[in-house]
């Protein structure tokens, strides 16, 4: 099933910031959002998630196929690594987090807390969750800040076996993800033209 | 669900939080009153089932913003709502979490520190019983008062301002219940109020809090 | 056993609650200090060994 | 040979191992021979009855556990100003000790109270000292337990003792004062009951099991300290050995 | 120094935190109080200063987790402890916002406040100065409590417990100096020892506060 | 004055991460410290900025000449990007914003509250306030994270001028700078011996 955004236009605190932004990403395949700091692409990706309604547009084969992975990774300081994992699994309702450590090379630290983990260890463990979510759909901002080469090595590694297994990925960010099969779509191009803020329009 | 509950009881063990430290809190307001109103047994006798009552009340209020709070600020939030489980579901495990780890140890001492104010004997019974109705109520409110502040930084003193008077009237029929007790007289009419607030708001509240906590994510 | 008149529950049971207490605290600290010495010597053999 | 020979952690468990069966047998000596003394081969006392048996308890108790937060005190200023590790985690040691003394002094007045006063608790200015004293053992333990490095737990453990120490002080001026100025009724009581009960106490019938029972009481701290310092000690080295292992 | 007492204040009244809720926090409780112990005139004025203080004390220590650990979450803390500004005046100056943001306002709202318990006449006058006189050193020592327990997730209800035994002496005589005050009897001593405190307390806890603060950010 | 570290170990949690660690670090010269994730570079970042004494060994001519950049940014969500800086620049006791604006191009966003940013624009921000520091020695942890293509040639745009004016920059990244003058310390090489935590060596 595809995901497929049509028209869509996306506002961050009431102002929209993209206007008629539409693609669609089929299953095996993956998109990277490109565009300058501050055009949009956090906001399109929550809106993606479901986190927030758009303005205007549709989205299709959202919901519940999607797994999200913001900024914040989500993990518990006062939980061992191991734990943050089993816990997303049992949430999703999906079994075994070997698969989800072994791919991000976390095995030596399963034992660890996650509030002792440096700052690459800690996103490489916030990438992790995402396979143990069993849903098909990535949505991913920025996953490789503060990884280093070889971690964004076998985050390039783990996205290509999950678009094999027919999933698919939409990413935002600024550096390459080695990646070379993603498709490209900048967002500048979209950016909203300055109106007034969403809900103010009735008062205008 | 299972899994949600379980993590929060284990954080709340860990984080060095929960159980021990809503129940200190409510010892050491218990401790104060005295020393702020002065060591007269007769006075103390009288207010006893009252400040039994707003201790466990101040106890229970301060111990809210750990309920969705930290899991907003680390983004587990986020990724709760977008999995499988319904929001309702998320914040009446919430509370169920928070009443486990504040309410019941709460319930639990309140008659041992009513020595302190020295409680007459039957009110050690109707204290208890008016807590064991009431603070589940308060779990749940105080869940609608987080999930409606959860997007603020440090939300917490408004969460207080929002929440005491949702707080009201459980606070009123308990105590009541709590006080007539005490003094031997029938406590029939607000025990079945507070025990209908308690499960009216069990009931229907989750539904709120769920519908505000979709929009303070949106 | 002494006679302990009228007030032979608030003897009996202030010394209960002692000893019981003492017991408790010499118990618990007897059983960590067995299981940390334990546990130390396993991962001392484990060490020396390995 | 100078005593800080004894702040080796090796050195202080050889030395603890050695010395902790005479401690304990001669605690467990003194504990028995005093409340059995007391218990059984004591008169009434003439007001109180046989209540007075509880002083056996009672005392030592409420000794132990002012003593124990001094101990503690001194183990914290010998941290902050030596740095040397078991004497932190002496402090970490006794604080539990303290408490479960603090309890039971609190346990036994309250149950010594309700015969003698008529009520299981007055806000007497020792009574509420002691409820105080227990607030700040509890606060100190609760801080160990929720730091996670050990040598910054200890720091800051050392510090809020120093601190908690003042502020105990004043809060039993404050607790005096407070009490005196205000009531009548229940202090009455009191100051009669202490009056006779220390007239009592000079005569030997009493006094001679007490101190066998206050010594027994001393013993056992003693005792307890030393353990359980050996075992803080022994878990922090496994913990270490542990780290050790997992970073190789 | 002043640059950053200006920030604490913009912030407080920004982030909706500083002076109205505090207020706000008192007002309720003392409100609620009244709920909890029936409505009885005669009683409630007996108590009346007695639980404004403990309601100032309350609302002080509910505030005490904005001092510090704001400024630790998003690591402003650790950028002040490397700029040209010593640890000692940096606790102090936090102290100080605290005491202007919360303490302040309670002080001005107690009087009226005291209405809502029926409070005698000469009552305002003396809850006003013990209060006036004893909040900075709820502020001090909380700060101290603050900067205690700043590393630890949501230290909020530990740093209460810690905090709690250190406010017994000042709310001993603030409760005092009230008490005495409102019945007409003389407040010389109590005012004394409650101003010594609240003195030694100002000159002396900002080393203590500084030097745990140094060994937390280690 | 150079900034001599010679000879540290440094630790964290107590356990010791990196040791024998020696740089000389001149006025106008850049360091760029590189080594996988988890290897200890935030550790020896925080201890050259004095926020954690060294287990062994000594760092001269630190102290009250660092300016010291986190991951995290120490902004205020509710103060605007003006106040924010206004603030650093006070407590530093330097004057006058409005270069470290116009660097990191930050003038239209000059009125807006620093929680309503993007990532990007936040992180502009944080490496704005180095700039009203006055402090001769930037000690950076990953600076360019979320920065697009753009804000990242402002930022090697401001060291370069920073260094030009006898300044110094010690930097962790795991990504280029675009700074091709900078000299690069590898830490891998320095990764401390399997020991116990510092604090327990008495216990071993
Ligand atoms: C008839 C009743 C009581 C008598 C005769 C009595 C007697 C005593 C005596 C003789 C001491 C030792 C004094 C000293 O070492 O300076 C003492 C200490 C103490 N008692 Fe009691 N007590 C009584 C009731 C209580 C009650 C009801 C409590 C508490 C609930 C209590 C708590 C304490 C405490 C905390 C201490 C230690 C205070 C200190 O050493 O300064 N006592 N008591
Ligand atoms: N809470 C808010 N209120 C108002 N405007 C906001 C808010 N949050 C973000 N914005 C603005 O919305 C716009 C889009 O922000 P968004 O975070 O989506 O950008 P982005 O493309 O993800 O940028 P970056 O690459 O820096 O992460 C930005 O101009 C930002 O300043
Ligand atoms: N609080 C802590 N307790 C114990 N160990 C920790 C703690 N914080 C970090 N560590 C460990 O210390 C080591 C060094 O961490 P550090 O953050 O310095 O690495 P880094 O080089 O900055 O990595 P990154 O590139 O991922 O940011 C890591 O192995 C990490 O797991
Ligand atoms: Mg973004
Ligand atoms: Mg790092």
């Amino acid at each position: 099933m595809d995901l497929v955004a049509s028209d869509l236009t996306v506002a961050r605190g009431g102002v929209p910031v993209l206007e008629g932004v539409g693609f669609t990403l089929s299953p095996g395949r993956a998109l990277v959002l490109r565009g300058p700091n501050g055009s949009g692409k956090t906001t399109l990706l929550r809106t993606v998630a479901g986190l927030q309604p758009p303005v205007a547009g549709e989205i299709i084969g959202a919901g519940e196929r999607i797994a999200y992975a913001a900024h914040a990774d989500g993990l518990k300081a006062m939980l061992s690594v191991v734990e943050n994992l089993s816990f997303w699994a049992a949430v999703f309702g999906t079994q075994g987090i070997d698969d989800a450590l072994s791919a991000f090379n976390l095995e030596e630290l399963a034992g660890r807390a996650a509030g002792t983990l440096s700052a690459g260890q800690k996103r490489r463990l916030g990438l992790a969750r995402l396979m143990v979510t069993g849903r098909p759909v990535w949505v991913l901002d920025e996953p490789t800040v503060s990884l280093d080469a070889a971690s964004v090595a076998l985050f390039a590694e783990a996205v290509r076996a999950h678009l094999g297994q027919g999933g698919a990925a939409l990413m935002a960010t600024h550096i390459d993800l080695g990646l070379a099969e993603a498709e490209i779509l900048d967002v500048t191009g979209f950016r909203a033209k300055p109106r007034a803020r969403a809900e103010d329009e009735a008062f205008l | 669900m299972r899994a949600l509950l379980l993590r929060d009881l284990v954080l709340a063990v860990r984080a060095g939080g929960g159980f021990g430290l809503g129940l200190a809190f409510f010892l050491i307001v218990t401790v104060l009153v005295p020393f702020g109103v002065g060591p007269e047994t007769g006075l103390l006798t009288r207010i006893a089932p009252g400040i039994l009552w707003i201790g466990a009340l101040l106890a229970c209020l301060l111990s809210l913003d750990r309920i969705l709070a930290l899991d907003w600020e680390d983004g587990s939030l986020d990724l709760l709502a977008t999995a499988p489980l319904p929001l309702e579901a998320i914040v009446s495990v919430k509370a169920l979490a928070h009443w486990i780890t504040t309410g019941l140890p709460l319930v639990l001492a309140a008659p041992v520190l009513g020595v302190l104010l020295s409680l007459p004997g039957p009110g050690y019974l109707w204290v208890f019983v008016s807590l064991a109705l009431g603070t589940p109520a308060l779990s749940v409110i105080g869940t609608f008062g987080a999930a409606l502040t959860v997007g603020l930084k440090r939300g917490g003193l408004l969460m207080s301002l929002l929440v005491l008077p949702l707080y009201v009237p459980t606070l009123i029929f308990g105590a009541e219940v709590a006080r007539r007790g005490t003094e031997g007289l029938s406590v029939q009419s607000p025990l079945l109020m507070l025990a209908g607030i308690s499960f009216g708001v069990i009931a229907a509240l989750p539904f709120a809090s769920a519908a505000v906590l979709r929009v303070n994510l949106r | 056993m002494p006679d302990l008149g009228k007030y032979a529950f608030a003897v009996l049971s202030s010394y209960a609650v002692s000893l019981g207490l003492i017991l408790a605290l010499v118990g618990l600290s007897i059983r960590r200090a067995r299981k940390v010495r334990a546990e130390l010597r396993q991962i001392e053999e484990r060490q020396t060994r390995g | 040979m100078s005593i800080w020979e004894y702040a080796n952690p090796v050195k202080f468990i050889r030395t603890a191992d050695r010395v902790l069966p005479w401690l304990s047998g001669a605690a467990v000596i003194c504990l028995v021979t005093g409340l059995i003394w007391g218990f059984f081969f004591t008169p009434d006392d003439f007001r109180q009855g046989s209540t007075v048996k509880i002083i056996y308890l009672h005392v030592p108790a409420a000794l132990m556990a002012i003593n124990a937060w001094l101990m503690m005190l001194v183990a914290s200023l010998i941290w902050i100003v030596r740095r040397h590790h078991v004497s932190a985690l002496a402090a970490r040691a006794a604080a539990p000790i303290g408490a479960t003394m603090t309890v039971i002094a609190l346990a036994t007045g309250a149950i010594w109270g309700q015969p003698m006063w008529g009520t299981w608790w007055a806000w007497d200015p020792r009574l509420t000292s002691f409820l105080i004293l227990f607030l700040f053992y509890l606060g100190y333990m609760a801080l160990w337990e929720a730091i996670e490095n050990d040598d910054t737990a200890a720091d800051l453990t050392a510090i809020l003792c120093l601190v908690g120490s003042v502020f105990a002080i004043l809060s039993r001026y404050a607790v005096n004062f407070w009490n005196q100025g205000l009531h009548q009724g229940a202090s009455v009581m009191r100051a009669g009951a202490l009056a006779g009960d220390t007239e009592e106490r000079v005569s030997n019938v009493f006094a001679i099991p007490l101190f066998v029972s206050i010594a027994g009481f001393v013993l056992l701290f003693v005792a307890l300290v030393f353990l359980r310092t050996q075992t803080e000690i022994r878990a922090r080295r496994a913990r270490a050995l542990l780290a050790r292992e997992r970073v190789a």
